[in-house]
């Protein structure tokens, strides 16, 4: 009972695991065979009609990202410059040095300065000074140097 | 009661603060690290904020990151699950001083009762029964020799600040005391960054027998009845159930009432647990307290039909008790199955991964308390707990038949995962377990029966 | 008790039955229909026959096929479930000729009983209040007018064979009797070939309360409390729940007494269920006996903590009843709900399909019945319940705060797939409903609501 | 025994999840294939110009389309003749004619006709005499006339 059961429950996940691929990958599917051991099951569908487009989603060459995010570090109030109401350390369109400090984000009344992890040019500050941010949330968007 | 709970933990205890949260009107906030992003308790809560990367230290951990999500959604109180900053005094206080009420003991009662030579002794002073043993940190190792001599082999060398079957070490004679001594300490620098220890008489087949216990503001206190737990995995419960079998009722009634005047002479206001060595004598002595909600509640609310967590925020916000110990009338059993994501077959490593099935049993008396769904991802960075599977019944009996059927529902598959649903069914079809007859030994005894049997899964 | 029972029914209630025998140790043999292959009891329970063709009348109600099915994997009882045959004397008889035990009341108790105006008539002899009306069947039609006339108008006129909502009719006035009349008897014809009918006054906004009763083959029998189920879509509830809400505990207490009494009279072995209808002055009428399992049967098991179907296994297997009166003490509060794969707004016109999405809720108090998983079909040629959540609470209103609760983690998706959640979810949030004093007549009232209002999926 | 049965769980599951796939993935089905260890049954469906699928059970390397099940009408015992013990309505090689008694099924004590909904040639008789069966289960497989 418990081997049968371990069987059907390993056929439903084979059959789901194709159904998954199938979806992930919409167009012109042509055979499914489901193997478990020594059973198996095969499907096979008809060439797709002329009309209905074959679309095989190709992955796109992995081009260069132009822009980076710069991520905030922890929870906390974002500071555009060095205390609160002070004039921000960059603006858009500022070059900035990989290492330079972009940004402050106070936690339990600890300032905890922001680095930009890459060199590059502002293309955008989307938090707005003193709004609160989560970890990972971007606050800075760089213009990579040396990419066009 | 509060308008905003903030839930400073992640998954199945996270889901059921949240639940309680809600039945009672009161909004709720998840936080996660990375790795949790878009769990169940994410999606249930009226809004999470995301903490920190997957690593604890800097998310669950983290008391500035779970006060700052606190403050920036308004919340007005902090519930802290189990585990993580759940008993952590210093946390409590940061609440405190924020203006956030810490849903738990106050902090003087965490630090206290954190601190295992003191809570020992306060309990003693209440008049509650203690081991045998030193009740003030060793000096040096030949204190330590010396007191364990005193108390009389065999003797458990323990961490001051120690806790969950961390930072303990066993010396059956004079022979054995250099090494569990140093040993101690190292894992309790290691662990708790305090190097402090202290011996007890060790209890070579005790019983695990704890009993809930709930206080408030105004001196009130009552306890649920009693759990054991001693079906445990390297210190950790497998099974828990309530009420714990084969004790006398005269003992049952002492340890209960032992527990509430322990919990009395502490201050404590909220859940917690006090939990107790039994010998077969039926002498009991206390060991520790859990200043929290504990993992295996539900068996609780399952014979008492009380909300643990409902008692906790009211307590919390100021109310009193909901119940008095005249109303608590359990009735039946209840036993609470943890269905990990670990192999047995190799020293219960946690097996992380999809699951790519997840079927978990329901019916009558049957409740589960789960995060995942199929297609979750175990993530490889806390416990590997995927599920309780918990049954009531009017007997024991019964609701140990119930969770073999309960288990025999289960399913649970992925590349790579691995669960305990096997050992959990030899367990619960074990003589000894089913005669209650059983202690902290059983599993170990019965993985190796398991291992050296036919194919086990 | 039985070595092998085998369970004439589908969907969630064979699951249901299969799991307590399961617990108890009693093999169990699923049957299916061709549109049933594969459901979750044939995957759970020990054995499964393939009986028949979708249809019902060649499978699950047909006779010869299932004790064709009990003969060839030896079984020694059947359980019918609800609906079906579960109430149908030529079966149980059937049954009995062929050795194997029928679990429910002897066929002459169920004929009896099935016969409206006879059971009517033996609950009267027993004490039982009923309403004005005919106890005799109306030779015609002009003395269906006359006993019209002599009851009281409104009344209502129902067939002598019906059950379960179907085969009844409502005269106003004598403009009205005539329809009624006609109306009644072509329907009791055409459903169960019997035509005849009798008539009895109408409660226009009456709460349909009914009592769980077990009797044993020793005399025995028991009342588990009340339930009202009052929230109904054309006859059929939706939302039943424990303790009725409203009833005076004088009345409470009058109408468990009757049923009792009823049960007695007509020598009921079994589970059953004593229905009721009460005024707005909390006096109550016998309106029928339900003698098998009801759908709503899991909100007295949270309360009283009794397997219904293991109290069923048990007498019919002749032993007594495992629970007497002073033992059964029910505590608090439950109450289910339906969720059906239909849409509210098109008549509650089932909708079949594939369950693309299907996540229930889980956790503290909560309990879940259904055979379905992601993934499932729901066919089109049966009743489409998908799912029965329970839930408990010491008071009505926190078992109702635990209802909405889990109702808002139910996701249910498919092509073509609607559910009734939304409809459910208002139900739970009516001022009347909440404050117990709703009748018959509140889903039609909240369905103009929720079809006028906002956009309720 | 139990080998048997759990084998034919596992089949049973597979043919299960080959329906459920082909009813996801509507359309121009042409093969299916359902195997255990050397058993196997593989599906065709004929390039059917309006879009009906035509479906034949064939066993592996025969040509398409040849055979055909006489199929359980009901839960019940088998019986190849007229009654218990008698010698059987037809045998392997035997000719029938559609509507010919090819077996009863004995259910409740009513002795029920199996009629060969095809005319053929009996091919195999799977099951014998005094067996119990299930509804929709093969009784008898016929190689069909007239198809080569």
């Amino acid at each position: 009972m418990r081997q049968t059961q371990d069987g059907e429950a390993l056929v439903a996940a084979l059959g789901r695991e194709a159904e998954r691929l199938v979806a992930a990958r919409p167009g012109g599917l042509r055979r499914v065979r489901v193997r478990s051991g020594e059973v198996a099951v095969e499907l096979e569908w008809d060439p797709a009609p002329a009309g209905v487009p074959v679309v095989d989603q190709v992955p796109e060459a992995a081009e260069p990202a132009a822009t980076a995010a710069v991520l905030a570090p922890m929870v906390g109030t974002f500071y555009q410059g060095p205390e609160p109401g002070a004039a921000p350390f960059v603006r858009v369109g500022d070059v900035v040095a990989e290492g330079a400090v972009v940004g402050i984000v106070e936690a339990m009344k600890m300032m905890n300065k922001v680095l930009a992890d890459q060199a590059g040019t502002v293309a955008a500050v989307p938090v707005r000074d003193g709004e609160p941010v989560e970890f990972g949330q971007p606050l800075l968007l760089l213009e990579r140097a040396g990419v066009s | 009661m509060f308008r905003k709970v903030l839930i400073a933990n992640r998954g199945e205890v996270a889901l059921r603060v949240a639940r309680t949260c809600r039945e009672l009107g009161v909004a709720s906030v998840a936080v996660y690290s990375t790795a949790d992003r878009g769990t169940a308790v994410t999606r249930f809560a009226d809004e999470s904020v995301h903490i920190g990367p997957p690593a604890a230290g800097r998310s669950y951990l983290s008391a500035p990151a779970l006060l700052e999500a606190a403050r920036r959604t308004g919340a007005d109180a902090v519930h802290p699950g189990y585990g993580f900053l759940s008993e952590d005094p210093d946390f409590a206080e940061a609440c405190a001083h924020e203006g956030i009420t810490f849903i738990g003991p106050d902090w003087p009662v965490l630090a206290r009762l954190g601190d295992k030579a003191a809570a020992r002794e306060l309990m003693a002073a209440a008049g509650l029964p203690v081991l045998p043993g030193g009740s003030q940190p060793c000096a040096d190792e030949a204190d330590c020799a010396r007191t364990a001599a005193d108390t009389g082999y065999p003797v458990i060398v323990k961490a001051i600040a120690g806790g969950g079957g961390r930072g303990m070490a066993i010396a059956h004679d004079p022979a054995e005391i250099s090494v569990a001594f140093r040993e101690t300490r190292a894992t309790a620098e290691l662990l708790y960054g305090d190097d402090r220890v202290f011996v007890e008489r060790y209890l070579p087949r005790a019983r695990h027998v704890e009993v809930q216990v709930l206080g408030d503001r105004f001196g009130a206190a009552v306890h649920l009845g009693d759990r054991d737990c001693s079906v445990q995995r390297r210190h950790q419960k497998l099974v828990e159930e309530t009420p714990a079998p084969g004790l006398c009722e005269h003992t049952r009634a002492a340890m209960a009432e032992a527990a509430v005047r322990g919990v009395r002479a502490a201050g404590l206001v909220g859940a917690a647990t006090v939990e107790f060595l039994v010998d077969a004598e039926q002498r009991f002595y206390f060991m520790e307290v859990n200043a929290r909600l504990q993992v295996e509640h539900p068996v609780t609310e399952m014979t008492t039909g009380v909300d643990v967590v409902e008692c906790q925020l009211r307590v919390a916000a100021g109310e009193p008790l909901p119940i008095t110990q005249e109303r608590v009338r359990p009735r039946g059993a209840s036993v609470e199955c943890r269905i990990n994501a670990e192999d047995p077959e190799q020293d219960f490593r946690a097996t992380p991964g999809a699951l790519t099935e997840f079927h978990l049993p329901s019916g009558p008396f049957v409740r589960v308390d789960t995060h995942f769904a199929p297609g979750d991802q175990v993530p490889p960075f806390y416990d590997p707990l995927l599920a309780k599977v918990v049954t009531w019944g009017p007997t024991r009996a019964r609701a140990i038949g119930r969770m073999v059927r309960a288990l025999g529902e289960v399913r649970v598959a992925g590349p790579g995962i691995r669960h305990n649903v096997d050992l959990l069914t030899a367990v619960l079809s074990d003589p000894d377990f089913l005669a209650g007859t059983h202690s902290t030994h059983l599993l170990d005894e019965l993985r190796d029966r398991l291992r050296t049997g036919v194919g086990a899964r």
